[in-house]
């Protein structure tokens, strides 16, 4: 095939991000054609609006990231998005996906419009082992033992949790805390259901308590970006972090080793479920044939085995496919892989909710999170109205 | 007609005291340099000066210093060794994505975006101001009075209606489609500036050409426009630095292989690898403002003058 | 009356075409884009649109939900303290520097340099320069401890009361350059004869700038007020560059919550409805003035 | 063509033209024929519409009502340039940016006239306006009558039937504008054009116009020649306006006095003898009498009636030596020689030349 | 106290005052007396220095040189408020938001001045100045006439000893000017302050002066009464510059001519008969001969020697009649009566009254 170029537009700007990012550019251009480099640096926040402006604008990318769920769902209703069934039944993606949600995320009226490329969990807690070191005090195995070394921590002139000021970070912390606290059950009432009733009540209640623990002991983080908070942990000057296993590619870039620099615990360890949330690639309905066929022939390439280990080990995240092999995987991977083939999963709360309530949430915890004035039964309050309100 | 002789002596009185001086104070009144007047006046402004200085100062600072040193240190104090690393790196090596090639080319991208948007503009909105000043037909005040409430809308009112317009006509996403939307946006202010000047020109300048048989064109072209260059560089100043700096039109309207210089600098300064490489950042901070830092230095002096001509007479 | 026939009365609509000509961009832009565009927005925030635009309406739901978001009110809350501040400060420092700058002093051309540059720089650039000097780990706050005052505190952009102030200082940073020059200019207008006649009268200084000078400046201000005003309704690129209405949502400004609502949470509608509020407070300001400015006497023909 | 033997010979007619700006009407029903190679002066106060009634003939503003002839021709709607007319500004109105040469040649070119006959047009208004030297410099370098003499031969070189003035000469000094004034003389008396001269400046309508028209909140009080706006004014704003010092007016009524007619006021007569007397003078008829100040002796018996003064205030001006006095309750100024000086205080006799003085009915200010 | 006995008796004393605006000097060298009460005008030409001496008597303007003495004080360091001199501007320079009463009243308030005393002053100024209906206006809504008058009651109020004012009329229409400088020659009269008046119009300066001083780039060519100035003008620039329309002048030389000295030029012989002969006119001096207009006859025969001319153009201005000769050669002026009119092109005689001519030396241009 002759070469075409096909833009592709992302939001994967950090250093982990970039080199995987790379492997899928390889991967694409060694089809003969040409993966055309469109990141937007600032986070799918920033990303976003600009991706969706434009393909409503009538100027579509060949192809775009979207974190996978409801945010491309009126796009694709629209007649926006190319359908993708072709390709996935030549490739059989039904048989290979896993976990099944994945692909339901990618259904709309039984046609499939986007190519999952990643497995992305939240539910991690990343430990810095120096900086408990020089606390003096062991690094904890679960949620309550870190919250009980806070005092040490802080005495040692060491942050205990670094939570940057993205009002995104804030929101998923306190998913992470929900479903290690409360259980599946309450999750998936609260999120999937939509029970406000259960949103109220005492078990969310909990949640709020610890909630309010972690800000406590998030107080004084002075940066923005989720990366730099990563940092802070990687370099001691932070006890730990609740973000999703991407972190991970920055401990690795930085040459740390899980189990000996850092420690991770999934679920916080306390309730070990992750969610399987991640990103996927939708194909915005080209007119030109050549474009639309080198469209196919990308998603094609995200989802072949060796594409998906070269880029997951990069991103650090889990492939979409189960039937690859993932030696290279570290400690902290192995955990989730496990986890993932016990079928302890829940699906992430981008599946589950709107933007629009996405976005209400985040403001609500960022705000929470940054004002300590503000108690955790009012929080609850408004949650509960949030949730009520949610479609 | 008798006592012109007595008269005369006093005039010529004068040339007998002159030369004599009296005691007392002569000359100019002595104000010494250090006067407390003085000291209140310059310490004022120096102090007001370092404000304004300040952060420029650190951009410099900062950009010329290595990673190491400014995780140390200070930021007020001076470079101990100086680099130019982190300005090559903004330059031409900064990477946004899989894009590794810095500033460099969101450059040129700004360079093709905003001449034409500039000259555009300015065209329009001039000839505009023109007519509004000096060929008033019935209703040209009130589209002009819409057009400056226009001015205080914000953006994001506008961003919506106009990607469905440009959709609609099909450029959208195209060069000549943001210089549409620079000029549209460019448009209120600039036609007010150009109004005011014109009508502050005598208005018998105008009459007299008409007289001499010259028309609408001939008019603004050989009479008005050898007349307006202060206007015209206030205008270009302006527009250079807002098209030059615009961040949101350029982030909605362009695509990646065309994004200005801020959408470039917001990517490299966002796009953090591990810890945020400050001197780099500000180097392309520093180089992004560049171009209209320049043009204002260059140009300062007219700015004042356009500013008094055409803004304040409002 | 000499009874002729009024001669070859030309078409009203044909004459001073080439005026009409050359106003089209004009008038399209005022129609289509200000008016047309402004009405769209309006009509729409009527709908509970979300991506895309739709013509569902659900009467003023949109506008319950925005005055019942915490977020909104401390938008507008913000906005209102932000507005007033800076209008306050920009005014005060750029007519105090004007003031100075117009004692016939030295150098003038080059203070006046110092004071203007910012105004050459984007909001984007002021906001991240901002929050690099006011960086608590790196500016201000730790080169004053690191000189032995370790208590000292000055950290607003991490703490939500006064991170409106730290937005403050680099709004004023760059934009009282340009206030300075406005009443520069108006000062300069000023009849000389009027500063004799006050110093003949014995009236100090201060005396005349106060009672006499700025009474007379009235339209100048009226000017620059439009236009610091227009600026401060407008606040948006300085608040994402530089704390991205953080900590919290302590710093947000209407004009990001259209944004974020419209494009991030994809929910059009509450983006139309907020920014139909900010139009409305826009009227409010603008129409009073446009009235005095254009709508009394005419000036010349 | 589209001639009408109302207009045919005048050089400029006017025909019912009314204008407004918005509602304030500046010229109301105004009618005037301006004859072929006549200077005609409008004078008047400003804001009175005199550069308004210029700008409609020169086609610079429409009219609201009304047509305007140009050599018998209907140009109420042609463009400016097509109405044969050339204006000379107040302010000169020279585009700074072009030399002399190119200020002269402007219009040409724009109407595409050929080169050759362009030099040779402008050759000839810099000689009759004795401008050569000048022709290769810029507005800025020239001083403010050389800038006049400049924006004259603007309309020269177009060739045009008729020259329109806005006060040509009100932004120079004294000195200046009477040299300029006397150069204005000339080149009408040369080139034989119809002028139309807008200034309020009597002492250039009086020397210039072959008929001065005076106009009042866009109404023409009078239009006649010079000499009889001076000593015949039609009504007391006439009068008034024109002469400096201004005439001074009495106010009282008329009384029989033996066998003719006199004046009273504050109980003091004055006989009218000598005055053109008509019909309209009857006894009891309430009047203004006007009398100017160079028509009034002082201490010099003529014969007549003596009337009895103090002096008030002396002004000396050179040539001339303008005295205020008291006079049975009035002020009245009378102009003497220079060389004659007074006391303030002294006591002077006044003596009348009723010949040339105005009676005005006090109603309807007209004259009687 | 530091008085001098070369400025006791003066009101205001300049000495060796000289000013420059960086390298451009303005006033070079100057000496002035003003006496207790006098009007003094400055008069000279746009840009002669004028208003920059003015300014320097206020303590407006640094001196770069000399000392300035009022009422017999030195005070060149003074601050203008502490000079007791009140001054009156062209622009009026009244505080727009202010109402009259305020703008009377606001130096006095802002010296602390108890309010019973101010409202006595301005109660005085406004029935001197007869503004009292107007106390409770805005300058805006004001007339130029009146307006003048409030800001010379701005300078009555503060009870000073001298009045400086900067061309007060200049920017009123003629009517209003001479009607207001009657007005400002009542005040002098009645408050017989001293008075420094500058002006450009010599009319102003004629009629208000006690003295005046005529200036040019800044140096005081003559300083004298009106009359003086107007008949013995001190050299050619003073002569030529007083009078409207001005003196005629005729280069020449002298010669003998019977038993007394004649002027001749271009071949024509004028007796110089009756002009105050002394010892400097000398045969072979080369000289110019100044004749003011109104002092040469036309056709009335006074029994001198005449003088054969053409009337090339003829100015009616009302009262007098201007007529532009040609005589030998040179063009001159004459005033004559304005009711006797002449044709263009008559021949007519003129004869000379050497008793009020000038004759000047053609080097020095001073008056022999
Ligand atoms: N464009 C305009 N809009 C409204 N009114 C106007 C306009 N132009 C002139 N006028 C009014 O029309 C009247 C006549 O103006 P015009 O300029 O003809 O006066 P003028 O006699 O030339 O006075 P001047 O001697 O001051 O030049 C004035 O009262 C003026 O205020
Ligand atoms: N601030 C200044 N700086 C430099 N030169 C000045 C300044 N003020 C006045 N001059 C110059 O000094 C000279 C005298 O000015 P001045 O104002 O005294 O003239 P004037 O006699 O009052 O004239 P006018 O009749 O126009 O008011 C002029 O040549 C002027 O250009
Ligand atoms: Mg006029
Ligand atoms: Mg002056």
């Amino acid at each position: 095939a002759s070469a075409t170029d096909l833009e592709v537009t992302h939001w994967w700007t950090s250093g982990g991000e970039s080199a995987a990012v790379a492997e899928l550019a390889k991967a694409f251009d060694a089809t003969g054609n040409h993966w055309v480099d469109g990141a937007i640096a600032g986070s799918g926040g920033t990303a976003r609006p600009i991706m969706i402006s434009r393909i409503t604008g009538g100027d579509p990318m060949g192809a775009t990231q979207f974190n996978h769920g409801r945010q491309a769902e009126e796009l694709v209703q629209a007649g926006l998005m190319r359908d993708l069934t072709d390709v996935a039944t030549a490739e059989k993606w039904k048989d290979i996906i896993r976990p099944s949600s994945l692909l339901d995320s990618c259904t709309i009226d039984g046609k499939i419009y986007c190519a999952p490329v990643n497995i992305h969990s939240w539910q991690w807690l990343w430990l810095s082992n120096a900086a408990f070191k020089k606390a003096g005090v062991e690094v904890p195995k679960n949620w309550d033992e870190f919250v009980a070394a806070a005092p040490a921590l802080e005495k040692a002139g060491i942050l205990p949790l670094a939570v940057g000021g993205q009002p995104w970070q804030a929101a998923g912390a306190f998913d992470v805390l929900m479903v290690a606290i409360a259980g599946k059950d309450t999750f998936n009432k609260v999120f999937k259901d939509k029970d406000a009733e259960a949103a109220a009540g005492p078990e969310i209640a909990k949640v709020f308590k610890a909630a309010d623990d972690a800000r406590r002991m998030s107080k004084g983080t002075n940066v923005q970006d989720w990366n730099q908070a990563t940092n802070l942990v990687i370099t001691g000057k932070a006890g730990g972090q609740i973000m999703g296993d991407w972190a991970q590619g920055e401990f690795a870039l930085a040459g740390q080793k899980a189990g000996t620099d850092y420690t991770c615990l999934p679920g916080l360890g306390v309730n070990e479920i992750i969610s399987t949330g991640g990103d996927a690639f939708y194909f915005p309905l080209l007119k030109d044939e050549e474009k639309s066929k080198a469209q196919a022939v990308l998603a094609k390439t995200l989802l072949d085995p060796k594409t998906q280990v070269a880029f997951n080990l990069k991103k650090g995240s889990l492939p979409v496919r189960g039937d690859v092999d993932l030696a290279a995987a570290n400690d902290c991977m192995k955990k989730g892989l496990d986890i993932l083939s016990k079928g302890n999963v829940i699906q992430g709360t981008d599946q589950l909710l709107s933007a629009d309530s996405q976005k209400q949430k985040e403001d609500l915890f960022s705000e929470f999170f940054a004002n300590p004035s503000m108690t955790p039964e009012d929080a609850q309050k408004r949650f509960a109205e949030i949730i009520a309100s949610a479609d | 007609m008798a006592n012109i002789g007595t008269l005369n002596t006093t005039a010529a009185g004068i040339d007998a005291v002159s030369g004599r001086l009296g005691d007392g104070p002569t000359g100019p009144k002595p104000r010494p340099a250090l006067s407390p007047r003085n000291i209140m006046l310059y310490g004022t402004l120096t102090i007001a000066a370092l404000y304004y200085l300040l952060p420029l100062y650190v951009m410099v600072v900062t950009s010329l210093k290595g990673m190491p040193e400014i995780r140390l240190g200070n930021i007020f104090s001076p470079p101990m060794e100086v680099t130019f690393e982190p300005w090559v790196k903004a330059w031409a090596e900064a990477c946004t994505g899989l894009n590794c090639d810095g500033l460099s080319r969101g450059f040129w991208n700004s360079v093709r975006i905003t001449v034409p948007s500039v000259i555009i503009s300015i065209a329009i909105a001039s000839v505009n101001g023109y007519a509004l000043a000096n060929w008033r037909f019935k209703g040209s005040e009130l589209f002009f009075s819409i057009l400056i409430i226009g001015a205080f809308i914000p953006y994001q009112v506008m961003i919506y209606p106009i990607v469905i317009i440009l959709r609609e006509i099909g450029i959208y996403g195209t060069l000549t489609g943001l210089v549409i939307v620079h000029s549209i946006f460019g448009m209120p202010i600039l036609t007010l500036l150009f109004r005011n000047y014109f009508v502050s020109l005598p208005e018998e300048l105008f009459k007299a050409a008409r007289v001499d048989g010259a028309g609408f064109w001939q008019i603004f072209l050989k009479i008005m426009l050898p007349m307006s260059l202060p206007i015209f560089v206030v205008a270009m100043i302006l527009q250079v630095t807002g098209i030059w700096n615009d961040f949101l039109f350029g982030v909605v309207f362009t695509r990646p292989d065309t994004y200005p210089m801020t959408v470039q600098l917001n990517n490299i300064v966002n796009s953090v690898q591990g810890v945020k490489e400050y001197n780099v950042n500000m180097a392309a901070t520093i180089l992004t403002g560049l171009v209209p830092l320049i043009v204002y230095f260059v140009s300062g002096r007219l700015f004042v003058r356009g500013i008094a001509a055409g803004a304040v007479k409002g | 009356m000499t009874g002729q026939a009024q001669a070859g009365r030309p078409i009203k609509l044909l004459r001073n075409l080439n005026a009409k000509i050359a106003s089209i961009p004009m008038i399209l832009t005022a129609l289509v884009i200000f008016v047309g565009g402004t009405f769209w927005t309006v009509f729409y925030s009527f709908t509970n649109s979300k991506l895309l635009p739709r013509l569902s309406f659900v009467g003023i739901d949109q506008y319950e939900r925005l005055w019942a978001a915490p977020r909104w009110v401390t938008a507008i809350e913000n906005l209102a303290l932000y507005g007033i501040l800076s209008l306050i400060f920009s005014l005060v420092i750029g007519f105090v520097l004007a003031a100075l700058m117009d004692q016939k002093i030295r150098f003038e051309n080059t203070f006046r340099t110092i004071f203007l540059y910012p105004f050459a720089l984007s909001f984007i650039v002021t906001g991240l320069v901002w929050q690099w000097v006011l960086n608590p780990d790196f500016g201000v706050q730790s080169v004053v401890r690191s000189l032995g005052w370790t208590s000292f505190t000055f950290n607003p952009l991490y703490t939500p009361e006064i991170v409106i102030y730290g937005i403050l200082i680099a709004a004023l940073w760059q934009g009282t350059g340009l206030v300075m020059c406005l009443m520069l200019a108006g000062l300069r207008g000023i009849d000389e004869d009027i500063w004799k006649a006050a110093r003949v009268d014995g009236i100090p200084m201060w005396k005349t700038y106060l009672l006499i000078v700025i009474p007379m400046m009235r339209p100048v201000f009226i000017t620059t007020i439009v236009i610091i005003a227009s600026g401060i309704v407008k606040v948006y690129d300085l608040v994402v560059a530089q704390t991205s209405g953080g900590p919290g949502i302590s710093s947000e400004v209407p004009a990001k919550y259209v944004y974020d609502y419209m494009f991030q949470a994809q929910n059009l509608g509450q983006g139309f409805a907020a920014s139909t509020m900010m139009l409305l407070t826009v009227a409010i300001i603008i129409v009073p003035w446009a009235y005095l400015e254009f709508g009394g006497g005419r000036k010349r023909g | 063509m589209n001639m009408n033997s109302t207009v045919s010979n005048s050089s400029v007619s006017i025909r019912d033209l009314s204008l407004n700006f918005g509602s304030v009407s500046v010229l109301k029903d105004l009618n005037l024929d301006i004859n072929d190679g006549e200077f005609l002066v409008l004078l008047g106060s400003s804001g009175c519409g005199k550069s308004t009634l210029l700008n409609c003939i020169a086609g610079l503003l429409d009219a609201s009502e009304g047509q305007i002839f140009i050599k018998g021709k209907n140009v109420t709607w042609e463009e400016p340039k097509d109405r044969g007319i050339g204006m000379v500004f107040q302010s000169y109105a020279l585009y700074p940016q072009m030399t002399v040469e190119k200020n002269l040649s402007f219009g040409l070119r724009v109407a595409k006239v050929p080169q050759a006959e362009i030099d040779k047009r402008v050759a000839r208004a810099a000689e009759i306006l004795q401008i050569q030297p000048l022709l290769k410099r810029k507005p800025a370098e020239l001083s403010g009558g050389q800038r006049q003499r400049v924006a004259i031969g603007r309309a020269l070189v177009r060739d045009v039937d008729v020259f329109l003035f806005d006060e040509p000469l009100s932004n120079l000094d004294a000195k200046l504008r009477s040299e300029l004034r006397v150069e204005i003389k000339r080149l009408h008396q040369s080139l034989q054009n119809t002028m139309i001269y807008v200034t309020h400046d009597q002492i250039e309508a009086l020397t210039l116009a072959d008929r001065i028209a005076i106009m009042k909140s866009g109404i023409i009080q009078q239009l006649d020649d010079p000499t009889t706006i001076y000593n015949r004014p039609r009504n007391l704003f006439v009068a008034g306006f024109i002469g400096s010092p201004s005439m001074n007016f009495l106010r009282g009524e008329l009384v029989k006095s033996g066998d003719g007619i006199a004046f009273t006021a504050n109980g003091v007569n004055f006989s009218l003898a000598g005055y053109d007397a008509n019909e309209a003078l009857q006894p009891g008829r309430k009047v203004v009498l006007g009398v100017r100040p160079e028509h009034i002796k002082v201490n010099e018996n003529a014969g007549g009636e003596e009337h009895d003064a103090t002096v008030d205030i002396e002004e000396p001006m050179g040539a001339d030596n303008l005295l205020w006095l008291k006079h049975a309750g009035h002020t009245m100024s009378v102009r003497v020689n220079g060389a004659r000086r007074f006391n303030v205080g002294a006591k002077v006799k006044l003596s009348f030349d009723m010949t040339v003085a105005s009676v005005f009915d006090a109603e309807s200010e007209l004259r009687l």
